[in-house]
């Protein structure tokens, strides 16, 4: 096995980005090897990227499906563990349930929407990450893992491509 | 109105047609007016490290009241019992339910801007959806200590929340005050998601920027955010389903609120309408609070005088204006049926409303609710204003508690059994009304220099899908669809 | 049972009362357990968790209605009637409920106590052996004729014993006196009675069997003579059944008391002309009945007294009709209408009505009620004049020593009759009283009897009971506090003082002297229960709460020429000066003597509903006149004083009359009542009526604004009682 | 400002006090939960092992158990009934309160260990009279000393008896899971 | 006023035993007003007194409060009959669904109104719903003798069958279900059944002029049904449908 190699490609611009992307992709680089880092969203498409996967909205489904059983048991089952009677109304309320199963649906769906950020994209992680602090000044970096043999080679495209700075990747601390 | 809003357009507006210059539209468009990122993140931290000593003095004194009107107030209460409110029979309920209501309807205001203006793509939201959010989030902090307060015995008021217990016991969801502990914590936790979501790639990049315990700060809250592709589509496709699945939530919550009330066997409060005329009331006062923070922040923290403009103002004042309309319409309905179909307990609570030893408040409700509103935010520039704006908004907030303040201890005052009727004088619930009032401020202060209260990569997104198009002579804005 | 009740050494179990109180939840006492003290010997009738009941009979006036007391585990814990008891059946009043309030107040004297000054609060605890010497000495180094004892208005044991001792060694005999007594117009009443109908008693009214009642100025529903046996009569005369019809009660007053509140009608008569309408209705209802006019009433002419009592003549003739057409028709002269210059003559022309009903003894009607066992006559308490003639001798420096039981004469008293001053002249005061009020702090010494509830006694009924009634009491708890029955320390002073004294009191201790005095019942047929021998009788007599005959025993009055006789009403003669007639009226919650007990100050007044303080009620109109306000502060002044009370709009009181509830203003009496309300008794000037006593409702007073306010706790709410809400429901 | 309190907080120093302080708070309130929780020692090491041992019914000493809410302690004269014919009595250590009672007539102050809190009303006769058996709830009394009580008395402990005991009989449900049987 | 009979389609809906078990009828001809089941109630029941300022400031705990209105003005002004209400021990109670921790429950069992104070929480909803105003709240600490040093001597009289209220809990009217406890468990004891009359309300024991009569309404023999038959009987705010199980009697 050869050794891999981490390259950290800093764009000012779109545009140069996303051609670099392309020539990468030329170069022999597959997507899978590439990932962009930028400072606001960036959606695939304008870099000409594959689609992402995300599990968000499955997760927020599941989580309304769990927040919706959950509303079920404080609804229907609850009020039969201790039956007590209120104001002539039946032990189950009725109306009021909807209520419940409402706000438990969707607190479910809220809370695995937001957890499932976390999940998909591996927070918190406080590990040494590759990363460029000039990102967060609006530049797009582009994170190449490439067989050791290729780092010259592309970074030599990079640059040529318009490449701020190309550099090794080291993993740092946030 | 829209003819007349067309005219003031014209109006006002100066190089009208094609003379419009590009400058005009950098002047009057933040969106237009883009800026490097590095430098618009500079600003934005600089606005969180300058601090003069005012800030301090203000910190301190509001400390103060909070430890006095909150902390201590409240320790006495819990300790004394409610015998130092004011709270009676038959007014059960006082101004700690009437600022529960007013704290949760400020609340409305961030959800309504961030998560309703979001999906409709209104892009002058972007500069103020966390300062509308932060505000959501404290006013509901503010909701919640007040509810608590409102308790006879507080210490026991985990019974109401569902929880596995000894006695096979679960909440009473028969009870509208269960639906609204339910309905309050979803909307709490899901609007304080809410804020962070977006906060994440802006707590990243003040990291990326401090030093010191700061440093440690922002580290620890930005979670590792990168900005990779992977996390800004993750969180991109939670804040779509964030936003559109708070509305129904944040309508729940001042729905069920209103539910407290019109589900009791009460005269005047048993209305269908109290619903959606809770919901408007609540926007009302949110709107008036969101234009009187971001006029304070404006004018008193660095560089924001870049991030909000008069163009902000005065979309606010507009939709100040139609939710003023909508709130003068509801309280119509709920009058005039009421009114009219009322029985003898009801009749005798809307003269005793008008007529009462109160009925100064009804009045003044009206005059700062509706007529006020009405006569200023009509004029484009006045509503362009920031301290107009703040001023109509500030007496919308005092008309909204005035209105809260009537629907509860006033109306409390009337019921069936006249033998009982009395009039209502708070007591101990001025200080801690003032002090939840101190510590919703103070934690908008605080957090006005631990976090970057412009949300700066929604900032810049904008500002990239903005652009100016020419149609034959015409210089107009265009937006290009990002999302 | 043997004499030696194990009861009386009930434990205080202070543990349980600490448990009751214990943790809610949350802020609770700081430790769960509780330890809790054990009998030191179980009384054999007694099981742990489980209430005893003991019959005995209230003190709180002088009605002498029986109760039964729950006790557990030395606790006395609420008080009920006693069922069969045939002043009360079972009933109860609020006074006699807040008895316990009285029994664990928070103000007893608890010991001993002797006076360092007088007035003043400093006092000295001294041992009981000290106290029955003092009491001993007391009696001994003074000649007879400078003893005096002054009672409450009960006709008890103690007052059976006093008495004994005065004939035996020519003390002075014990003087009873009650404010209660004084509203009332007691001597009035029975001064009538002799008049009219020959005997001097207090009459008794048969409510219940009555169609109409013709009530001028009786507050028989509040305090007056046996308030639960009247309202009982009440009751049944409001009451339709098969037998009789309900029942239509007017009453003749200025001003809307909670008894005429209940009336169907309320006639607001000019003060001091009820006499004049009492004739005037006679007159007209003869002249209904078209029966020859008797001669009381011939004199009087209707159309004149409608003009000077302010009730129209057709109202008069109305009622008048209503009262001869009833077949069963009554009239009662009480309260306010007897506190008049005019009251003899007032109490006579109402009397007489009865006779003209020919009501005379039947159901419906007038009587006697029967006179008590152990005693042969009505014992009337003192008139306001007899009180003023015994305040003189003690001015006078007639009294060596003066012993007060039962009664508080420095507050109940008129203070124009100046008890306070007159004291400074006695050589020695030694008051008896449980709690300590006014009187108390004039007494050299205060050896504290026992709390009703914890002593032993009997008392007789002096009204309100169809039969013979000595009702009997017997300690509920043990005592709580180191105090000691009167009765024990008289009779062991008279052995210690000795010669006549010793000789009238052979007794070893207040059991003995009572057994004594019910063994004449033993043997006695016809009563509730009849025993063989003394110490069965006395099982029984506790068991029951008394002893009463089974048969109802009303003496029927005999007044063959009752209406044949002239009666003289005179014009009301009002002293002072002012714009206003002041009208006292005891407070129905309060009482005379209430004030010290909290739930009798919380409960709301039935005709205002204020709490915790004293009023002036104004009619509207005349207070608007005026500029008064609810509230506002206004100075009453009389001939005699004046005070400084807080408005009541009242809107039911005659424009020129103002009422002041009497049972407030204490300046001792425990923290509950001291320095609250005011007292109207220092309005009373030295006036009274033709029989003595005190013409309490013929003042005149100026009314003077303060410009101060006072908010007056009310029950009530201000802004919905005047049909602001449309009324209520009905 | 803050920053140098932070700062210095996050030295191994700040971190010990830090840790020190929680540690104090944190073991003084639990000092004082545990401190309101313990019962004071009962006046006499009362052996109701022993006595069960020879035979004496528990009705003997709280017979009120038979006919209402409480069993009662037994008094003095109960005691001492027995024990004044036991030689031991005037010498033991043990039983020096009870004859100093009797001496002084002074009561004992025993110390109630099962007690239910004041806001439940709790009857002993009819658990006695639905056959309940004093061990089902107050544990085998033949291996105590002290009586201490065998299980936790709370509500669900309550109620899990009176759930079984009703089960399949809906009139009985109903009276023995009301609210209103023990709480009023 | 609306009658039941009038509203058959309703009245078939209602679920056996909501016509009560235990009722009270209240003759308000009779009532004097003089409070002497006022002050037997707070006897019973350990009601706590709250003194003058609170009690002016509508704190006062009575459980039963006697309503009196004025019509009229001098001279023909008249006071209406004196209108004693307590808990009405509704069978369709608005304050009990409104109670989240379910402290405000009805019982199955005797088909009272119950308020479960040591579940309370305080919130008050039950109050304000209750149409009758009957609620009463601990507004303070009024039972401890820690703040009040006169409760040292005056709980010597608190009833141990009643729980003692500390602040922040809300209270009213129980229809004395511990005399009710205490008279089943006495008649279970000896095999038979409560008789009518054979114990009442604190109230009903005291009142001088027998106004107020309590028993079995779901017994049509017992005093409380025969005497709630007559017409002249009416309920508080019926057209509530509320279900009140206390009758008043109006009128002669």
């Amino acid at each position: 096995m050869t050794e891999e190699k981490s390259l950290l490609a800093v764009f000012t611009d779109l545009d140069p980005a996303a051609d670099a992307i392309e020539h990468l992709r030329t170069l022999g680089v597959h997507d899978d090897c590439m990932n962009i880092i930028s400072g606001i969203p960036v959606t695939e498409a304008m870099l000409g990227r594959p689609s992402q996967w995300t599990n968000v909205p499955r997760l927020a489904l599941g989580g309304a499906i769990l927040g919706f059983l959950a509303g079920m048991f404080l609804a229907f089952l609850s009020p039969t563990m201790y039956a007590i009677q209120v104001g002539g109304q039946g032990f189950v309320a009725g109306p009021p349930s909807v209520v419940v199963l409402f706000e438990l649906t969707m607190l479910g769906m809220l809370l695995s929407t937001f957890l499932g950020v976390f999940l998909d994209s591996y927070f918190p992680s406080y590990r040494p990450m590759k990363y460029v602090t000039e990102v967060s000044d609006g530049k797009i970096a582009i994170l190449i893992e490439c067989p050791d043999a290729d780092e010259k080679k592309l970074t030599d495209a990079l640059k040529k491509l318009g490449a701020e700075s190309v550099q090794p990747a080291e993993a740092q601390h946030l | 109105m829209t003819y007349n809003q067309q005219r003031s357009d014209k109006v006002s507006a100066p190089h009208a047609g094609h003379h419009k210059t590009e400058e005009h539209f950098r002047e009057q468009h933040l969106m237009l007016d883009p800026m490097p990122r590095g430098q618009m993140n500079d600003m934005v931290m600089d606005s969180m490290h300058t601090t003069s000593w005012k800030f301090w003095v203000v910190f301190a004194i509001l400390s103060a009241i909070v430890a006095w009107g909150l902390f201590y107030s409240w320790g006495k209460m819990i300790l004394e019992g409610l015998g130092i409110a004011g709270v009676n029979r038959p007014a059960y309920w006082g101004i700690f339910l009437v600022n529960t209501v007013f704290w949760i309807g400020i609340s409305h205001a961030g959800t309504f801007i961030s998560a309703i203006l979001r999906v409709f793509k209104a892009e002058f939201r972007r500069p103020f959806t966390r300062a509308a959010e932060l505000m959501t989030t404290f006013g509901l902090i503010q909701a919640g200590f007040s509810i608590f307060m409102h308790m006879g015995r507080v210490w026991l008021s985990y019974w109401l929340f569902p929880y596995p217990n000894e006695r096979g016991l679960w909440p009473n969801f028969h009870s509208p005050l269960s639906w609204d502990l339910l309905a309050i914590t979803t909307y709490l936790l899901s609007s304080t998601m809410y804020l962070f979501l977006p906060l994440i790639p802006d707590l990243a990049m003040a990291r990326d920027r401090s030093t010191g315990w700061r440093k440690t700060f922002y580290k620890v809250l930005a979670l590792g955010f990168r900005g990779t592709e992977g996390e800004w589509v993750h969180l991109r496709n939670a804040m779509n389903i964030f936003a559109f699945a708070i509305i129904p939530v944040m309508f729940s919550v001042h729905t069920i609120v209103s539910w407290d009330f019109a589900a009791a066997t009460r005269p005047g409060w048993s209305s269908t309408i109290f619903g959606p005329y809770f919901v408007v009331g609540a926007l009302h006062s949110g709107m008036g609070a969101v234009v009187m923070v971001l006029a304070i922040v404006r004018g008193t923290m660095k560089n924001m005088k870049y991030f909000i403009r008069p163009e902000h103002f005065e979309a606010i004042g507009k939709l100040m204006l139609i939710i003023s309309m909508a709130w003068a319409y509801f309280f119509f309905n709920d009058y005039l049926v009421q009114w009219y179909g009322g029985d003898k307990w009801t009749k005798q609570l809307l003269h005793y409303h008008e007529a009462g030893p109160l009925g100064w408040m009804w009045f003044l409700m009206l005059i700062v609710n509706i007529a006020i509103p009405w006569a200023v935010l009509w004029n484009k520039k006045w509503r362009s204003t920031p301290w107009i704006t703040f001023t109509v908004g500030l007496l919308i907030n005092v008309g909204m508690w005035l209105e809260r303040y009537i629907i509860i201890p006033i109306s409390l005052s009337i019921n069936r059994m006249p033998f009982t009727w009395r009039l209502y004088q708070p007591g101990i619930e001025i200080p801690l009304g003032i002090g939840t009032l101190a510590f919703f401020i103070l934690l908008y202060m605080a957090a006005s220099r631990l976090i970057p209260l412009v949300p700066v990569w929604e900032v810049q997104e904008g500002q990239m899908a903005h652009s100016l198009k020419k149609f034959g002579r015409e210089t107009v804005v265009t937006v290009s669809e990002l999302e | 049972m043997s004499k030696n009740f194990s009861r009386r050494d009930f434990l205080k179990l202070a543990g349980v009362g600490a448990a009751t109180t214990a943790v809610l939840t949350g802020c609770g006492p700081a430790s769960k357990y509780v330890t809790r003290q054990q009998y030191l010997e179980m009384p054999e009738y007694n099981y742990n968790g489980q209430s005893t009941y003991y019959a005995t009979t209230c003190r709180e006036c002088a009605a002498a209605c029986g109760l039964v007391v729950r006790t557990m585990q030395g606790r006395a814990l609420k008080v009920d009637g006693t069922a069969n008891h045939p002043v009360n059946f079972g009933k109860t009043c609020a006074r006699g409920q807040a008895a316990l309030h009285g029994l664990y107040n928070p103000d007893r004297v608890t010991d001993p106590v002797q006076r360092t000054a007088r007035g003043g609060d400093a006092t000295t605890i001294m041992g009981w052996d000290a106290a029955v010497q003092t009491v001993a000495d007391a009696l001994k180094n003074n000649q007879p004729s400078e003893i005096a004892f002054l009672m409450g208005m009960a006709p008890d044991h103690l007052f059976d014993l006093v008495t004994d001792l005065a004939k035996t060694t020519g003390i002075n005999a014990p003087v009873r006196f009650g404010a209660l007594g004084a509203f009332e117009s007691r001597t009035t009443l029975s001064k009538a009675s002799e008049v009219v109908f020959g005997q001097a008693s207090i009459p008794f009214f048969d409510m219940g069997g009555a169609d109409v009642v013709f009530s001028f100025g009786a507050n028989f529903l509040e305090t007056w003579l046996s308030p639960v046996a009247y309202t009982r009569g009440f009751s049944n005369m409001r009451r339709a059944n098969h037998t009789k019809q309900r029942g239509y009660f007017v009453q003749f007053e200025p001003r809307m008391s909670q008894t005429a509140a209940k009336a169907d009608e309320w006639i607001p008569v000019v003060p001091g002309t009820e006499g004049l309408v009492a004739l005037a209705i006679g007159k007209l209802a003869a002249e209904a009945r078209g029966v020859s006019m008797p001669r009381a009433f011939a004199g009087v002419d209707a159309a004149d007294v409608a003009v000077r009592s302010g009730v129209k003549l057709e109202t008069l003739e109305r009622l008048a009709g209503m009262f001869a057409n009833s077949a069963s028709a009554l009239a009662v002269p009480g309260g306010a209408a007897l506190g008049q210059s005019n009251g003899l003559g007032t109490a006579e022309a109402v009397l007489t009505l009865n006779a003209l009903a020919d009501n005379l003894g039947k159901p419906g009607g007038v009587s006697f009620s029967p006179v008590s066992p152990l005693n042969d006559e009505y014992h009337r308490p003192a008139s306001m004049k007899e009180m003023q003639d015994f305040i003189q001798q003690m001015a006078a420096g007639k009294f060596k020593v003066l012993f007060v039981h039962g009664v508080n004469p420095a507050f109940e008293l008129p203070a124009s009759l100046d008890f306070a001053g007159a004291s400074a002249n006695v050589g020695q005061i030694i008051s008896f009283s449980t709690f300590p009020d006014e009187t108390a702090l004039l007494a050299d010494y205060v050896f504290p009897d026992h709390h009703s509830l914890e002593s032993w006694g009997y008392q007789r009924a002096a009204t309100g009971a169809a039969q013979s009634v000595l009702s009997g009491a017997q300690p509920v708890v043990s005592p709580y506090f180191n105090t000691r029955s009167t009765v024990d320390v008289l009779l062991a002073a008279a052995q210690l003082a000795g010669g006549d004294f010793a000789t009238a009191l052979p007794f070893a201790d207040e059991y003995e002297f009572i057994q004594n005095k019910v063994s004449v019942l033993v043997g006695e047929a016809g009563g509730l229960f009849s025993a063989p021998d003394l110490p069965t009788f006395i099982a029984y007599f506790q068991q029951h709460g008394g002893w009463w005959k089974t048969e109802a025993g009303f003496v029927t009055p005999s007044a063959p020429d009752a209406l044949n006789r002239n009666i003289n009403v005179s014009e009301a003669q009002f002293a002072g000066e002012g714009e206003f007639v002041l009208l006292p009226f005891v407070s129905p919650t309060l009482g005379e003597a209430g004030a010290n007990k909290p739930w009798l100050q919380e409960l709301a007044d039935p005709t205002t509903t204020v709490m915790w303080n004293t009023w002036v009620e104004i009619n509207p109109v005349t207070a608007h006149e005026l500029g008064l306000e609810n509230d506002d502060v206004v100075k009453i002044v009389s001939e005699a004083g004046e005070l400084e009370v807080p408005v009541y709009l009242y809107p039911a009181i005659r424009p020129d009359v103002i009422a002041i509830p009497f049972g407030q203003g204490h300046t001792a009496y425990g923290r509950y009542a001291a320095g609250r309300g005011a007292n109207p008794a220092k309005l009373m000037g030295p006036h009274f009526n033709e029989a003595g006593d005190i013409a309490f409702a013929g003042m005149k007073v100026k009314l003077e604004k303060t410009g101060r306010q006072q908010f007056l706790s009310r029950l009530e709410s201000r802004m919905g009682v005047y049909g602001e809400g449309m009324g209520e429901e009905h | 400002m803050i920053k140098r309190i932070f700062d210095w907080l996050r030295q191994p120093l700040g971190l010990v006090a830090v840790g020190i302080a929680f540690l104090a708070l944190f073991s003084l309130a639990a000092y004082g939960i545990y401190y309101t929780q313990q019962p004071p020692a009962q006046p006499i090491q009362f052996p109701h092992k022993t006595h069960v041992a020879f035979g004496i019914q528990c009705l003997y000493c709280h017979p009120g158990a038979e006919r209402g809410p409480s069993p009662g302690l037994p008094s003095t004269a109960k005691c001492w009934a027995c024990h004044q014919q036991i030689a031991k009595t005037q010498t033991s250590l043990l039983l020096a309160p009870l004859v100093e009672s009797v001496r002084t007539g002074v009561p004992v102050q025993w110390v109630p260990v099962a007690q239910v809190p004041d806001f439940v009303q709790y009857n002993h006769r009819p658990h006695i009279a639905a056959g309940l058996n004093c061990e089902d709830c107050h544990g085998d009394l033949t291996k105590m000393t002290i009586y201490e009580n065998p299980q936790v008395m709370n509500m669900g402990w309550c109620l899990n008896c009176h759930k079984e005991k009703s089960a399949g009989n809906p009139e009985l449900e109903t009276k023995l899971l009301d609210c209103g049987t023990c709480h009023y | 006023m609306m009658n039941k009979s009038n509203i058959p389609e309703v009245g078939a809906n209602f679920a056996e035993g909501e016509q009560g078990k235990w009722g009270m009828v209240i003759d308000r001809d009779l009532c004097t007003g003089c409070q002497a089941c006022v002050a037997a109630c707070s006897m019973e029941n350990n009601v706590a007194f709250v003194g003058e300022e609170d009690s002016g400031y509508g704190r006062s705990m009575h459980w039963i409060r006697i309503e009196r209105f004025w019509e009229g003005e001098y001279p023909e002004v008249k006071m209406t009959s004196q209108q004693p209400v307590l808990c009405q021990q509704c069978g369709h109670a608005p304050c009990e669904p409104v109670c989240p921790p379910f402290a405000a429950v009805h019982s199955q069992a005797e088909q009272l109104n119950l308020q479960v104070y040591n579940r309370c929480v305080g919130t008050r909803y039950c109050a304000n719903n209750c149409p009758y105003q009957v609620r009463v709240f601990n507004w303070r600490d009024y039972t401890d003798d820690r703040l009040d040093p006169a409760l040292v001597t005056l709980k010597n009289q608190y009833n141990p069958d009643v729980t003692v209220r500390r602040r922040g809990v809300m209270e009213k009217c129980t229809f004395c279900i511990q005399r009710i406890h205490k008279a089943q468990d006495k008649a279970k004891s000896e095999g038979r059944e409560v008789a009518d009359g054979e114990f009442t309300t604190a109230c009903a024991q005291a009142c001088p002029a027998n106004a107020i009569t309590f028993g079995r309404v779901d017994n049509p023999e017992s005093l409380v049904s025969q005497l709630a038959g007559q017409n002249r009987g009416s309920k508080l705010l019926e057209e509530l449908g509320t279900l009140p199980q206390v009758t008043y009697l109006n009128g002669g």
